[in-house]
């Protein structure tokens, strides 16, 4: 976990597949399929801001769906007025970066934790989602933009090329930018992981007294590993945003960000890539689930997301970890059993 | 049979007998389905509406094939489940345009997952059907839209509330698109007909809990209470009006109440005498309609549904679909926008229906009926109503490019 | 109260520490001089630890006054205590489970130092506490008596001035004992040290100065020998306190 | 001066409606820190076993008194032998876990009973106070309401059965060196709990519309009513839900719904801020 990301294949490994898809992708797949790839895309950056925070930082958001809808509806608004999309994508992630570094001060000077942590982030994605769905009337107006209520802000622009306002992306090139911000996002938080920064707020996550009894203020720490989530969170949204062309109040639904707990419990919490394979795998299946007139979609997934808890409580990628590391150990042991036994490696790690 | 199954057997069987004198070639197309998609919430909050909706589209289709498929090819339904749920109703809706390559697609219920939908098909040049009764105000060549709006409902049942109760109306709306234009259109109406709208409240979807409103009708002692209350939550209304006693006392008139199976899940004692108006009644009363609700029930015996305009209508946009197909001989939007264009009157279930060239809106007769023991008896009827509403902000022979949903301001 | 002249780098003044209706630190004027190596003594519940939690802010007193280095810490964030040169090695050590002893050594040292400058504290801290061989070890699999050491560790790579040890010697072996005495002296040699223990031979080993705490108050304040003497102290020791302390 | 009293009782009747909401959740997150995210559909449950058993002929007050109690309990029992057991302590896992457990029984409810029951008119009709009419139905709900909180109480304080879930829950190893059987108590508390959120089910069935999606609008409520309470069951439900249903109630008389319900948020906002620990972690410490 806190091997450094640099020395780790699995770290390139990601990248590589990441870099393959971003390039030869579009060349060998249909369009349909880029575009139903582009939506796990933006929905794995999503589960990797609360990866993030969760994982790394040992901050459980029940609301990551308010920077999720922040972002949203900021790129809508901006993007609409401005009549361009690279400053709305810039914005989307400060406003909610900013937004959750205040809520962040809020929550983390008052010494909330646990699960009342849990609540407040829950509580505030309702009053948003209450707010958002309150702005039907013909007075919710930003400059050119209508709120809209339930019905939600439609034709958002598709991404243009930057200082080309009327260059539009077209499916395969926004796949492809929105694939090199996964790569980007993936990376960064890689790297951040592994600096001196990072391991402060692993340490925080493993014994937060022990991190301000070393003299780390925690809470500060806290607020600015939230702000980043949120961020990041944002700018999914502002993602998922361009990509559907509308945005409606059930961004900030608490569907949202239970979703997002269970992309990041299902592919395993302490892993970037874990969220990543969540997303992937449940949003498949859901969309299977729904062309299948089986019984009932939500019997199914119901079904599947309980046997997921209770039959891989840690997650995928880690079990998968430990599967691969009991049966490599296994092999090692039966071929070096003539051998004499190791000894341990010892000195310092980098 | 009916007459307009009667009419389509005739051309079908004069189709069919075209095509065996056609070359061996065409032959092989005969295999090939014409894929039609039907894109109704199946399970999530909106079933209740979306399954009758899906159960008649299937029906509509095995009546097709019955009378010997389009074309001579057979005609083959793409159902996707949205789960209540936008993101899916965008995925489903690009599904079918870009992957099934289906010929047309009936669906949407909100008009939330309408205006995400609808752009898709336009990008995608397929064939929308729209077959719910909404707002009004959607201006695109390529969606026909074929419920009631409020020019055509909210016009006429005011005057006749306002003729049997009084003046003074309380509105209470859901606080949303639907909710707000609608209540707009009452205050119009109302005022028109020299009546005064005495307060208009607005409910989120979710508020489930009415007392304070109650109370706050009971202060105004309006004559009678106007309710384009919206979904499951918004029930609770009416139970706890009629818990109240007040059920005696104060009328209620809804423009939408019964577009889903509310008169059933409302007891009778607390639905009697609720007025509402739509397009479409299974109390309407026609041989088509009868020979219509027979078949529903031969198809459904076990879980026949509750017909309401919504899904009668979504009946409607297969049949006026493929009996634009025919005439075209083609399964072309341009084609089928010619013939559907050319004002021509089809003998419906809900009475006869034509499609404005202007607004691609239907021109339709309009019911104003009032519940008794879980059934809707019709009091009076309009025929022809215009959709004057979307007239006023659209016109698609001027502007045939036009894509956007107008809301219309009064 | 204390007769050690010298600069005074900790001082508290009325020091009381209340939950609900239990009084876990009653009144304590506790004076430390620089560089020395005092041990607190006390029956289990005499409010040690409390003290300890007090001073490192961990608990906002009741009332009363923490002086350190002459600044007011009284109601501080822990961390910024700490910041001014406090080191605390908790009853039950408090440790990050999940990472390396390593990671837990340099994470320490990092406070104040820069990466490589950490990095060699770190290496130096974990050789002098006997602990290099498990450098790559994960902390929460690791026996009591290692855990004891990894914190000690840690401590000592924090460079502080005040150095507080509560119950080091709890779990270790009689070889690390004795090798914790040994560290306990040296740092005494450039830190103040207060050390809660209940291990009498390890006291003896490391022991000048007493303070010695029962029902959360001082109890005794004098020279070890005196202490082992004192009859009323052997028997709060034994249990009998409703003796002693009239 | 009638209105005024109508506005009062319309809140009192607020407060009964969080009580009835939340108090099985209460019991269940209160005593076991599990949180139960399928709790909107235990109401659900309540209200289906009423308002099926009322059209197959039982009397009303029957399925609400005790047929809707003892089916959700029963069905709560059965969730917590073959899932919640597996889950304490991981308060997440059994969040997810029931998450999953909603979804799949607004699913089931569906395939069983289809989405359209009709439903059961409110019993009593109503009364006039002034010039005003209010439900009879709203007083029996303030009744059940104070009830369901003065038995809980009861439990509680004055039995043995109380004493063991007090003792279980404040230390279970220590209970079950005492020869306590805590997997039992753990059983039986979300039972009861269960049984509880059945009741409150089959009481909001009259007035509300029961449909399996109902749910959904209810667990926001109650959660923040436990939460904000804190972990006493009996004083933290009774004194969150008395604030946060006066409060929005008041709210939404004088500004709307909408206001209303972002009132009730805001407020236990404010209060988890400035009590961390809801309002009973830090007030009425020592109560139940």
């Amino acid at each position: 976990m806190e091997k450094s990301a640099i020395r780790d294949p699995g770290f390139y490994l990601m990248i590589a597949i990441g870099l393959a898809a971003l390039f030869i992708g579009p060349l060998v797949v249909d369009m349909f399929t880029i575009m139903q790839v582009t939506q796990y895309v933006v929905l794995s950056v999503f589960a990797l801001s609360l990866g993030y925070i969760w994982g790394f930082g040992g901050i459980l958001s029940f609301g990551q769906a308010a920077f999720f809808g922040l972002g949203a509806y900021t790129f809508a608004v901006a993007s609409i007025n401005i009549g361009e999309t690279t400053i709305p994508l810039i914005l989307s992630f400060l406003l909610p970066a900013a937004f959750g570094a205040a809520l962040g001060y809020f929550m983390f000077y008052g010494k909330l934790s646990d699960v009342y942590l849990g609540v407040v982030t829950m509580v505030v994605t309702l009053i948003f989602w209450k707010l958002a769905n309150h702005t039907a009337g013909p007075e919710y107006v930003i400059g050119k933009a209508r709120l809209g209520g339930f019905n939600g802000i439609p034709s958002i622009p598709t991404l243009n090329i930057p200082g080309e306002p009327d260059a539009w992306l077209d499916p395969a090139q926004l796949f492809q930018v929105f694939m090199a911000i996964l790569i980007a996002v993936y990376v960064g938080l890689r790297l951040l992981i592994a600096s001196d920064f990072g391991r402060v707020s692993i340490g925080i996550r493993e014994n937060e007294t022990r991190a301000s009894l070393l003299g780390y203020d925690v809470r500060k720490h806290k607020v600015i590993v939230f702000s980043i989530g949120s961020g990041i969170a944002g700018l999914a949204g502002a993602m998922w945003a361009t990509y559907q062309s509308f945005i409606d109040p059930n961004a900030f639904g608490m569907e949202m960000s239970a979703k997002a707990l269970v992309w990041v419990m299902a592919g395993g919490v302490g892993t970037l890539v874990g969220p990543i394979l969540g997303v992937i795998l449940l949003q498949w299946l859901t969309l299977k689930l729904g062309m299948m007139e089986l019984l009932n979609s939500f019997v199914v997934l119901g079904a599947i997301m309980m046997a997921l808890v209770l039959a891989l409580p840690k997650g995928m990628v880690p079990t998968l970890r430990g599967w691969a590391l009991t049966g490599w150990t296994l092999a090692r042991r039966g071929r070096g059993a003539a051998r004499a036994k190791k000894p341990g490696e010892e000195g310092g790690a980098g | 049979m009916t007459t307009i199954n009667r009419r389509l057997f005739i051309k079908s069987t004069g189709a069919a007998a075209a095509l065996s004198l056609a070359a061996p070639l065409v032959a092989r197309a005969a295999a090939d389905p014409i894929k039609v998609g039907g894109l109704h919430d199946l399970s999530g909050a909106l079933d209740s509406i979306g399954i009758p909706m899906n159960q008649v589209f299937q029906m509509a289709i095995k009546e097709i094939n019955d009378a010997g498929g389009l074309l001579g090819r057979p005609v083959e339904g793409v159902i996707y489940d949205p789960q209540s749920n936008m993101s899916l109703y965008s995925q489903y809706a690009t599904q079918m345009a870009v992957k099934d390559r289906v010929a047309v697609v009936m669906g949407g219920i909100t008009s939330a997952s309408r205006e995400t939908i609808r752009p898709i098909f336009h990008r995608f040049k397929t064939l929308y059907f729209y077959n719910t009764q909404y707002e009004g105000g959607v201006c695109d060549r390529n969606e026909i839209t074929l419920g009631t709006t409020p020019a055509q409902t909210v016009r006429r049942v005011i005057p006749y509330a306002m003729n049997l109760f009084g003046k003074r109306v309380y509105t209470i709306a859901a606080d949303y698109n639907y909710g707000h234009i609608t209540s707009a259109w009452v205050k119009r109406f109302v005022e028109e007909n020299g009546g005064e709208v005495i307060e208009t409240e607005f409910f989120p979807l979710d508020v489930s809990q009415f007392g304070s409103t109650i109370s706050k009708i009971q202060a105004a002692k309006p004559d009678f209470v106007l309710s384009a209350m919206v979904g499951t939550s918004h029930l609770g209304f009416y139970r706890q009006w009629a818990g109240a006693g007040m059920k005696s006392q104060i009328p209620i008139v809804s423009t939408v109440f019964g577009a889903g199976p509310e008169q059933v899940i409302l007891t009778p004692e607390e639905g009697n005498g609720i007025l509402s108006c739509f397009g479409y009644y299974e109390a309407v009363d026609n041989p088509t309609n009868t020979a219509f609700l027979a078949r529903v029930k031969a198809a459904y015996p076990d879980n026949t549904p509750t017909i309401s305009e919504i899904s009668e209508v979504t009946y409607e946009g297969m049949m006026i679909w493929a009996d634009a197909v025919r005439e075209a001989g083609s399964i072309e939007r341009e084609a089928l926008w010619e013939v559907m264009e050319s004002g021509k009157t089809y003998d419906l279930p809900a009475g006869k229906v034509s499609i404005d060239p202007k607004t691609h809106h239907a021109i339709r007769d309009v019911y104003i009926a009032e519940l008794q023991d879980q059934v809707f008896q019709i009091k009076e009827a309009f025929p022809q109503s215009q959709p004057e509403d979307t007239q006023m902000v659209c016109d698609l022979v001027a502007d045939p490019e036009a894509n956007k949903h107008y809301e219309i301001s009064l | 109260m204390t007769e050690v002249e010298g600069y005074k780098i900790l001082r508290t003044r009325g020091l009381t520490m209340q939950f609900g209706g239990v009084t876990a630190v009653d009144n304590v004027d506790l004076d430390l001089n620089d560089g020395e190596l005092r041990c607190l003594l006390g029956p289990n519940g005499a409010g040690k630890s409390t003290f300890f939690k007090c001073l490192t802010g961990q608990l906002t007193p009741t009332r009363g006054e923490i002086t350190f280095k002459d600044q007011p810490i009284t109601g501080w964030n822990t961390h910024d205590i700490v910041n001014l040169g406090v080191g605390i090695k908790t009853q039950v050590p408090n440790l990050f489970n999940g990472v390396s002893v390593y990671e837990n050594v340099r994470l320490a040292s990092r406070r104040k130092h820069m990466p490589a400058m950490a990095r060699e504290i770190a290496e130096k801290m974990m050789e002098k506490c006997g602990i290099s061989h498990l450098a790559r070890r994960e902390v929460g699999l690791l026996a009591h008596g290692q855990r004891q050491l990894v914190e000690l560790a840690m401590v000592l790579a924090e460079e502080p001035s005040l150095i507080l040890l509560d119950e080091p010697a709890a779990g270790m072996t009689g070889d690390e004992r004795d090798r914790l005495a040994q560290l306990v002296l040296e740092a005494a040699r450039g830190s103040a040290v207060i050390v809660v223990e209940h291990d009498m031979q390890f006291i003896r080993q490391i022991a000048k100065f007493v303070t010695v705490f029962n029902r959360g108050a001082i109890f005794r304040e004098a020279m070890i020998d005196d202490i082992m003497r004192d009859r009323a102290v052997q028997e709060i020791y034994l249990g009998k306190q409703a003796n002693a302390a009239a | 001066m009638d209105y005024f009293i109508v506005v009062a009782l319309e809140m009192v009747r607020a407060v009964a409606w969080l009580v009835l909401l939340s108090a099985g959740l209460a019991i269940i997150f209160g005593m076991m820190r599990v949180i139960n995210f399928a709790h909107g559909e235990f109401l659900m449950l309540g209200g289906y076993t009423v308002v099926t058993s009322t059209h197959a002929g039982v009397n009303e007050a029957v399925a609400i008194l005790i047929l809707a109690p003892l089916s959700v309990g029963l069905f709560g029992i059965i969730v917590e032998r073959l899932v919640i057991r597996r889950l304490y302590g991981r308060i997440l896992d059994s969040l997810l876990a029931t998450w999953g457990l909603s979804m799949l029984m607004i699913g089931g409810v569906t395939l069983i009973f289809g989405n359209t029951v009709e439903g059961i008119a409110s019993p009593f009709g109503g009364m006039a106070i002034g010039a005003y009419q209010v439900p009879i139905y709203n007083f029996v709900l303030i009744g059940f309401a104070a009830l369901v909180l003065f038995g809980v109480w009861v439990v509680l304080k004055f039995t043995r059965a109380g004493l063991i879930a007090r003792a279980t829950m404040q230390n279970p190893a220590m209970a079950e060196a005492l020869g306590v059987r805590t997997s039992w108590v753990y059983m039986a508390t979300f039972g009861i709990g269960s049984g509880v959120t059945g009741l409150a089910g089959g009481l909001i069935a009259p007035v509300t519309g029961v449909v399996p999606t109902m749910g959904v609008n209810f667990v926001g409520q109650a959660f923040i009513t436990v939460i904000t309470g804190g972990a006493a069951v009996i004083t933290g439900t009774l004194s969150s839900a008395t604030l946060l249903g006066t409060i929005s109630q008041a709210t939404t008389f004088l500004a709307g719904p909408v206001y209303g319900d972002a009132a009730l948020l805001l407020v236990a906002l404010v209060l988890l801020r400035l009590l961390p620990q809801g309002i009973t972690g830090r007030i009425f410490k020592r109560s139940l």
